[in-house]
């Protein structure tokens, strides 16, 4: 049977040896985390209130994606991460008011309102991928991108994120086996949350764990509790270490729940056992971090209240400010399809641009994502 | 008879088929217990049982194939892909396998499947909950493509696919799922494959199309008529492969201006096949260009969708264009 | 490490607990191996002198398709082969003449001369599934004729053939990952020559073994020596009566060597080391069988050379008789794309014919095959 | 100079890269010592190392993933996919993927990256090694599609390939990989993409085509100037996308007599995209049927290949239905 790797136990007690991890970065870690929450629970209500169209819920899985990104080193690494991973924006400083720009779509998104709320992208001050719908396609590319950095002789490490959804995926069986041979710089990091939409993971898969799956691959495989944020940044941080130095790649599994809906549009009653959602309640990584930080003395009662407050009305700010921000102009239809406008995307976007102009601009803006 | 949307005559077909014969079956993700995204197998598995609708892993490869050689041994499974959008993945099987098992083996196996999935705009998805891609499959012989525009032929449709001995993909315009009510029989019924409809008669030029855009095209008729005086020719393709040849050949003839309009992006579209067809076959009949309306050749985006999609407003313009040429 | 099987060594001595078969399977066996040699030479023959496009050596590996066709019942098992299993169709007893036929693409190829060579489709004796050139796509149909067994509560089981080099596959994946769930009465066979084509196994994969790789779907993993074909019919018959008996599907791997070229075109000195050939060549499965048989009393030299003699002329004489039947009609070109002909291809088809009606039907008939 | 054959010319087009550009990189299945299965990369290994000219497992998603990944880290990947008919298990990754990557990130990533692989009959390989799959591509906004036919071409066209700063599918026309051989210049030349080339001049009619139907087109062309004295302009598009839309509408409105060939099936092939171009641009100019001399719309069939290709009398049956009309 895989084990598990667990540091802080739901109680916020140390049950294992804990990393050794700068205190300005456990800190850092607490505040990311942090942010997730409050970000995610006023995307929800965005959403709510028409707002925005759609978002991805992150709660409860939040140290998972706040524990890993915090072993990258930002000059050299990339993420390749999944559209449940605010919290490796946060970490690593990705703004707020960036985050609500490409939630509402607007015309300072960095993806200039092409992509669904969630699909972020970013080159600083990280590289972070631009996130893409089609479950799995990052995982060959994430290896493709350490395959260039080992060309190049860099010390870079990719590390790339998914769920257990994800492991069915083509590009899961195609990237692993590529890392595997080549022996790339990659970290696998699978966020099991148990849930793929509303398909549960035993019928998913019927390997015993994920975190064996490496063993088709020749990939060391490790398993560690997804909702302690110490345990997965330890499994991360060796692996991210040992794909530095050449060791090749690894496959890490966090096992966590997904404590909402798979996104904005999913009602999760009509599948999953509201006593496993109790169970899972008492696991919470947050509550389960500040225990932990409470104890070693490096966080108070206080220090939470006033870090709550700030974050609550910094993204409240960033929000307001993101929808007052006009849409894309009706050029960002035609640009960037290539670097340069071939004749008939000229055509067509000079026709478009004709057509609106001078016409009432309101055009019919219904229709509600179902998913 | 009963007022029934888009989606609830799809659900309504399957629950018909999967009664009537018991080799019907529905795969896919998420189409058990939660009714698929957009609701389309809703208490499908409640009622007939989780050997006969019954959720996937995550692999639209999985999917196919498992339906392919569920079919070649006496299923008639009917396949979701969740999106459009996702059924890359299983292109190999569609194309490679599917659609070509029965000339392969010199008839000795065949692929009795139906492919369901929602495609095209209107929801704000982005890139990858919206496209429209039917060009991608009426290129292949061997399949079939199918795509209704209301609740009645959705049904009707749905029956014939799953009663035809060769694979169909069965295309459903997400926009229209809940747009409108229709009377739909109860029980058994079909329209059947390969054959297109006028929805509205006219002389002075048709338009073509199909799925979502049937409403759209019928809106710019009308406003032609009360603007001009003119009258539209609505045709609805339904079947885009085998395609009703005859149809659109004869409305061309007789209007002698014609529109194709559809979502997808132009270049190579569907639409330029049919302006194909009719530039081979009656070039001598036509008074006018032959003008497409359709999505730009770019992605699909998100923020401005609505900017992208053929509305109204462009059909007319077009429908003016060759009514004045 | 994973363990190999193996009962009869390549001296033809038995090491190991042999699995009780009837005399006239034993023999049946031998005949089908013993077909597959002479069938194939003659193939390798047939297209150096330009009679054939095309052939796939099966030199080497006949003990893996014979040793498991032999464990299939022909009234309820289908065959989902690769294009290197010879030895399944010659032990259910398809005729050398149909062989041919497809062999040369006929008239009465039962594929109508559409496919290449060795792309075999028949529904009787056993229904042994149209062989596809893409690569692994025939895995999850395997498991999706099994799923319909398990429907139609059948007792039937779906053995599914396929190389090393297929275990990179997309079929592989899904194929095996649906199997795991559904507890699907399929089979997986491997059979590890070594090779795809010129990429050798350590390229394909960083796994252990094939077998382990059963791991990630939660599938029992299985290695025989494939030279030897007692293990396999031993490992194939234990897998088949496990999936009949409803205790789901396992992966067999079958460790053996290709000891030719990829196929007719591929000149396999640009990469295979000679040595490693020399030290297979003492493995040989049909040599290693007929010591066996010879010491089991089962067979002597006289009836080796009778069979020789035989199986060399039955296959001569079928190859000339496929060489002699004439090229399927015209209207094949149009008929199977559907049950019905659509207008269109009515159409086509009378054009077709009417454009070579009355002209001088030569065409250009040039073009080699490269691979 | 030397006299090169086409797949030689794609060699040294692919060495003279490799030797300017060190983040030029070869990969794919069998393209390592045994230098592919037509010899395209025949040598590269030896003297570029295994870092820059890899052997890759059997996974065509995985070729092109992990191109794309290496594309945006500052590689030019050239990821060949053995034969196009097995391009398909990649087809997520070059639709959903390499295509849309810097459209989806507002232009943040690139895909600099080429994939190569042979298309079309002429060499009996059947359904699955004889396909021309352009028509799938061409309609993929962000991709671009290529196709030499000649050995000039196809080493000048590779070169502006990868240099090029988006993703292009690099199809090559095995019929021609050694039916001939042209001066090909030594070291760095480009051909431009996005440019036609006119092949013979004409007026009396034209014949667009591409790859491997070049040389047919060639010969019906000779034909009709021998037999009816008529001169016929053969325009080679070598780019598909983008499309020379200029060439093809000047060429169309010059002759006004429009043939169109291709090997690929009819229905919603690229030759449809041709047609409709000019029925909507051009049609005024027409004077006779716009006519489609393609591949039938069945799967690629094998002892009857040589019935199913277009060859040059089906082209000069076309030219005369055209040319009489
Ligand atoms: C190829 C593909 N198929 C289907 C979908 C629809 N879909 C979106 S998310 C999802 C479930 C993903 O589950 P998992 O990988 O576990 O990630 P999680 O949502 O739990 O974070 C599905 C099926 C998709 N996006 N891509
Ligand atoms: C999807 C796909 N990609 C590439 C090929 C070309 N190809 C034909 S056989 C082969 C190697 C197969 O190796 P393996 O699976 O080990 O089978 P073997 O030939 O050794 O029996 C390749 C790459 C193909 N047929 N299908
Ligand atoms: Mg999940
Ligand atoms: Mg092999």
């Amino acid at each position: 049977m895989t084990e598990t790797l667990q540091i802080i136990n739901p109680a916020g007690e140390k049950v294992g040896k804990a990393p050794r991890v700068k205190r300005e970065v456990l800190l850092r870690m607490y505040r990311a985390m942090a942010s997730v929450r409050h970000f995610d629970d006023r995307c929800m209500k965005l959403q709510r209130t028409g707002r925005i169209g759609f978002s991805i819920p992150n709660l409860g899985i939040e140290a998972v994606s706040v524990g890993a990104a915090a072993t990258l080193d930002p000059e050299c690494d990339w993420i390749a991460p999944s559209y449940r991973d605010f919290g490796m924006a946060f970490f690593h400083g990705i703004s707020v008011e960036k985050m609500m720009d490409t939630q509402f779509g607007n015309g300072e998104d960095h993806n200039k309102g092409r992509q669904m709320p969630v699909h972020f992208t970013f080159l600083d001050p990280i590289r972070f991928l631009s996130i893409s719908s089609p479950i799995g396609t990052h995982l060959p590319q994430a290896v493709g991108v350490a395959m260039a950095m080992q060309r190049k002789q860099e010390k870079g490490v990719c590390l790339v994120s998914f769920g257990d959804g994800g492991t069915s995926s083509l590009g899961f069986h195609s990237g692993l086996n590529f890392a595997g041979v080549y022996k790339a710089p990659v970290v696998f990091l699978c966020q099991n949350n148990q849930w793929a939409i509303s398909c549960p993971l035993e019928k998913q898969t019927a390997s015993e764990s994920i975190a064996i799956k490496g063993e088709a691959y020749g990939i060391p495989g490790v398993r560690v509790d997804g909702n302690d944020v110490l345990a997965v940044y330890r499994a991360v941080r060796d692996a991210v270490k040992k794909a530095r130095e050449g060791g090749g790649p690894t496959l890490i599994e966090a096992v966590t729940m997904r404590m909402g809906g798979h996104s904005t549009s999913d009602d999760p009653s009509r599948y999953v056992d509201q006593e496993l959602m109790e169970e899972w309640k008492l696991k919470d990584p947050l509550k389960r971090f500040r225990e932990y930080l409470f104890a070693e003395g490096l966080l108070d009662e206080a220090g939470v209240e006033a870090l709550d407050q700030e974050l609550s009305e910094q993204i409240q700010a960033a929000a307001k400010a993101a929808a007052a921000k006009p849409r894309p102009g009706l050029e960002t239809i035609f640009s960037d399809v290539y670097e340069t406008f071939p004749a008939h995307l000229q055509v067509q976007r000079d026709q478009c641009i004709q057509h609106f102009a001078g016409r009432d601009e309101s055009v019919n803006e219904e229709g509600e994502f179902p998913l | 008879m009963s007022k029934l949307t888009l989606v609830q005559a799809v659900n309504d077909g399957l629950r018909t088929k999967m009664q009537e014969d018991a080799s019907v079956l529905v795969l896919g993700e998420d189409v058990g217990p939660k009714g698929g995204v957009f609701l389309a197998t809703e208490g499908l598995t409640a009622e007939f049982g989780e050997e006969r609708c019954f959720d996937t892993p995550l692999s639209e490869d999985g999917i196919i194939g498992v339906g392919i050689g569920m079919a070649m041994n006496g299923m008639r499974p009917v396949c979701e892909i969740q999106f459009q959008d996702f059924i890359f993945p299983a292109f190999d099987q569609i194309v490679s396998e599917a659609a070509k098992m029965r000339y392969r083996s010199g008839g000795q196996y065949s692929v009795p499947m139906v492919i369901r999935t929602p495609y095209g705009g209107g929801i704000r998805g982005g890139l990858y909950h919206s496209q429209s891609g039917e060009a991608y499959f009426a290129h292949t012989a061997g399949l079939k493509v199918v795509i209704p525009s209301n609740p009645h032929d959705a049904k009707g449709l749905l029956i014939s696919a799953i009663e035809d001995p060769d694979p169909v993909l069965f295309m459903e315009p997400k926009a229209l799922y809940r747009a409108f009510r229709q009377e739909v029989p109860e029980g058994k019924y079909s329209v059947p494959l390969g054959s297109a409809q006028t929805l509205r008669e006219g002389d002075d030029a048709v338009v073509f199309c199909y799925g979502a855009m049937v409403p759209v095209c019928q809106e710019a008729a009308g406003r032609i008529a009360e603007q001009k005086g003119q009258e539209v020719r609505v045709v609805d393709l339904r079947t885009l492969l085998p395609l009703d040849e005859d149809a659109v050949l004869d409305a061309a003839k007789a209007c002698g201006r014609v529109v194709v309009v559809h979502e997808a992006p132009r270049f190579c579209g569907y639409g330029a096949e049919l302006s194909a067809l009719i530039a081979e076959h009656a070039i001598e009949y036509m008074e006018a260009p032959i003008v497409r309306v359709t999505g730009f050749d770019t992605p699909f985006p998100n923020t401005l969708e609505h900017y992208y999609l053929p509305d109204a407003r462009r059909v007319t313009d077009a429908l003016e264009r060759v009514l004045d040429f």
